[in-house]
């Protein structure tokens, strides 16, 4: 048993020890670099103002609206249904179902575009799926759908159109009654489909 | 008994082949420099950000040794781009040899100032650079859009777009007010915070006997 | 020619890497109960289908596309008879022959292989598994169920090995 | 590029066939390492032939190990691949009527279709009374419905539950198998030798 076996013991010790020393694989469900920087290209991570107000009025369960600032800002003001996630602490364990939720639209926002935007990489990194940036931020929001712009007599029936909305969308978050005309042409949302693992049949 | 010498064998091709494999695995696929939680910390560093005072003087004093790059598609670097500019559109900075220059710069301490139409533009490009190994890389603040404006002191200009992003650029609660509604906007009534319960992570394969 | 057995280490070297392959290719393990259960689904559907119908158990298993002999496992299954085959004839063990311990006759050996082997039938079913398919396919990916299952089967053996020497020893 | 099939890479119409080599493969194995004698098997339990400890446990390890390395080769993608899921009542029931089975059968499902494949006729009887035992638990699965699902912890790993990484429980297990290697080697001689 001894000498004749002292090979393989010692190359099944090697492989035993060098399991040991690996580096634990960085989390299976990362995505490479290159895949990052091609998931910018894609457009449809941007939701612009109106739809996310149109979400809200519309009481779409699917949406996750997360602001990403200070709480003494998020608690000044914020986006109805809105959970505070500030950015220092959006790797923390408490958080990870609410970007773990593949059949909810996760739509982060601030004030600005450049933190939800820092947010979404890093998240799109771990391997989340529908991540969405509120387009503009609240400045926008504070912009479009609070102040909506009149557009000038020649603008297209579009203008009109959003201009409606805005009003109405103004006047429902103001408390005002007013009713909302809701055909707000929803913005074609494309979801990127990536490669879905199948079901492997088997059993005995 | 031969036999041990065929495990012996066999053993170690076993042992051979698994190491050929994870020595390929290594260069294959580029690997992050820095972990999720670094690159946190990245993102909210505030001196990411290079004013175009700053990058007009850097340019203008040779001493220093800084490179703006342009991230925006050629069409756009052509109708206008920053004196000495290189560009490398955003979605190809990974590509070998883009790369490979990016990270001489690194090597050579030369600051890379990235910049697109606007500041958002760049930063997406700066964090994934950052977090493939890139350290000496800023963005240039309000972007090319508002570099060529170039006010002569910086603060007074508040109304273009990209200057100081992240800052309210409204009183949100006064002019909730000023239109006539509480400070918080008014939550649909039957609205019950959504929260989504932890996904049990599901078998894949079906199988066993 | 009656050659000695493989080497147990080798033995044991290359069924890992069988069972490897059959991880990395098909992305589940080896089995071997399983192919006795289909062939008990078969046997009942065809006997009284309207009984195989009704019970809640028979019919999960049928379904009209899928014949219940076309699994994975029953060609698995007969890939072994064929390769058992294969290695007995080289080695020159193929003969029908009843093999038992010195102090039992063989009759009692039969009668202990059928109760055996109904055990060992209703206990895979039970455990989902049997020594190859749940413990060893389960071991190798580390499952907890694969060590629970092999440790039941070794452990419980050893308890039983006492009250049965009689079948075994001299 | 992960397990091929679930991936695609190879296509699911070979499923049937790979089965076949595959079991042609095992079985070879299997018949030449001497499992298709119940005497070889029963061994096990009675110290005069350790071969089944010996061959199952490499073939344990080595198997895990490889499975292992092909994951952080990036070959296979582990997260695909079938684990057992754990219903702790049943699995120990089961476990220990199998151990009845193996020690008055001598064979267990996989040896036996060795030794039917060789002529054995005791291999014979077991399949068939494995066919019956299989049938009589088909017949009275209703009534053990409840017991069947007792207990579930899904397809839980071992690691996870002991708490420690997949690398250190490996070369864990690689130490417990060496030992009982020596051990058993030992315990193998001295019976061997007192019985002259």
């Amino acid at each position: 048993m001894k000498r004749k076996y002292i090979i393989p013991i010692l190359i099944l010790l090697l492989l035993g020890a060098g399991i040991l020393i690996l580096p634990g694989r960085s989390g299976e469900r990362e995505i490479s670099p290159e895949e990052l920087l091609q998931s910018l290209s894609n457009d449809s991570r941007f939701w612009s103002t109106d739809a996310v107000a149109d979400k809200i009025i519309k009481q779409d369960p699917s949406m996750l609206l997360i602001d990403v600032r200070e709480p003494e800002q998020f608690n000044e003001f914020s986006l109805p249904g809105a959970v505070n996630i500030p950015l220092k602490n959006i790797l923390d364990e408490e958080w990870e179902p609410y970007f773990d939720a593949p059949d909810y639209d996760v739509v982060l926002f601030s004030n600005g575009q450049i933190l939800p935007a820092r947010a979404w990489v890093l998240l799109e990194r771990l391997g989340y799926t529908n991540l969405r940036v509120m387009e503009g931020g609240l400045n926008k929001w504070a912009e479009t759908i609070l102040q909506p712009p009149k557009p000038d007599a020649s603008a297209p029936g579009t203008e009109w159109e959003q201009y409606d909305f805005r009003r109405a969308a103004r006047q429902y978050f103001t408390g005002g009654s007013g009713e909302i005309n809701t055909e707000q042409p929803g913005e074609t949302i494309q979801v990127p489909r990536r490669k879905k693992k199948n079901v492997v049949e088997g059993g005995c | 008994m031969k036999q041990p010498k065929i495990l012996i064998i066999i053993a170690a091709a076993f042992a051979l082949m698994i190491i050929t494999g994870l020595l390929g695995s290594r260069d294959r696929e580029m690997d992050y420099a820095l972990s999720p939680q670094q690159t946190l910390e990245t993102a909210l560093s505030s001196e990411s950000e290079v004013f175009p005072e700053e990058l007009a003087g850097m340019l203008e004093n040779d001493k220093i040794k800084c490179q703006p790059v342009d991230v925006r598609n050629p069409y756009d670097y052509l109708e206008g781009h920053i004196g000495p500019a290189i560009n490398i559109p955003a979605n190809t900075l990974l590509q070998k040899d883009n790369l490979r220059l990016l990270k001489k710069f690194d090597r050579d301490s030369v600051l890379m100032v990235l910049y697109g139409n606007d500041q958002s533009q760049a930063d997406y490009p700066w964090l994934i650079l950052k977090q493939v190994g890139i350290n000496n890389i800023k963005v240039l603040t309000g972007g090319f859009a508002y570099y060529i404006t170039r006010p002569q002191d910086v603060d007074d200009m508040p109304g273009i777009p990209g200057h100081l992003p992240e800052e309210p650029r409204y009183d949100f609660g006064k002019l909730m007010e000023s239109i006539g509604g509480e400070k918080q906007p008014r939550a649909p009534d039957a609205y019950e915070m959504v929260i989504p319960v932890r996904r049990k992570k599901e078998n894949k394969v079906d199988g066993g006997c | 020619m009656n050659r000695k057995y493989m080497n147990p280490y080798l033995a044991g070297f290359l069924l890992g890497l069988v069972l490897l392959l059959t991880f990395y290719i098909t992305g589940r393990g080896l089995g071997a109960s399983g192919a006795v259960k289909s062939t008990v689904i078969f046997a009942v559907d065809k006997i009284s289908h309207q009984h195989a119908q009704e019970s809640g158990y028979y019919s999960q298993f049928i379904s009209d596309d899928a014949h219940p002999l076309n699994t994975w496992l029953v060609f698995e299954v007969l890939g072994v008879l064929a390769g058992a085959f294969l290695s007995g004839a080289i080695a020159g063990r193929l003969n029908f022959k009843v093999e038992h311990g010195p102090r039992i006759t063989s009759r009692t050996r039969l009668a202990m292989a059928v109760l055996g082997g109904l055990m060992f039938g209703l206990g895979s079913q039970l455990g989902r598994g049997c020594t190859s398919g749940a413990a060893l396919s389960g071991m190798a990916s580390l499952s907890l169920a694969g060590f629970i299952t092999m440790l039941a089967i070794f452990g419980s053996g050893y308890v039983y090995a006492y009250f049965f020497r009689k079948l075994w020893l001299k | 590029m992960g397990p091929l099939i679930p991936q695609g890479i190879i296509g699911s119409q070979w499923d049937l066939v790979i089965a076949l080599l595959i079991g042609i493969a095992f079985g070879f194995v299997l018949e030449s390492a001497g499992f298709s004698s119940s005497r070889k098997l029963a061994g096990v339990f009675y110290g005069y032939d350790f071969t089944v400890l010996r061959v199952f446990f490499t073939a344990a390890i080595t198997a895990a190990i490889g499975l292992v390395y092909f994951d952080h080769a990036g070959w296979m993608d582990l997260s695909i691949i079938y684990v057992n899921p754990t219903f702790v009542s049943s699995a120990l029931t089961g476990g220990a009527i199998m151990g009845l089975g193996f020690i008055l059968g001598g064979y267990c499902p996989g040896t036996s279709f060795c030794g039917v494949a060789i002529g054995k006729i005791d291999a014979m009887f077991f399949t068939i009374g494995m066919f019956l035992g299989i049938f009589i638990f088909s017949e009275i699965f209703p009534w053990l419905e409840g017991f069947y699902l007792q207990r579930p912890l899904g397809p839980v790993k071992i690691y996870e539950t002991l708490g420690i990484s997949s690398g250190l429980f490996i070369f864990l297990l690689i130490l417990v198998a060496l030992a009982a290697f020596i051990v058993t080697d030992r315990v193998e001689k001295n019976i061997h030798k007192n019985k002259k």
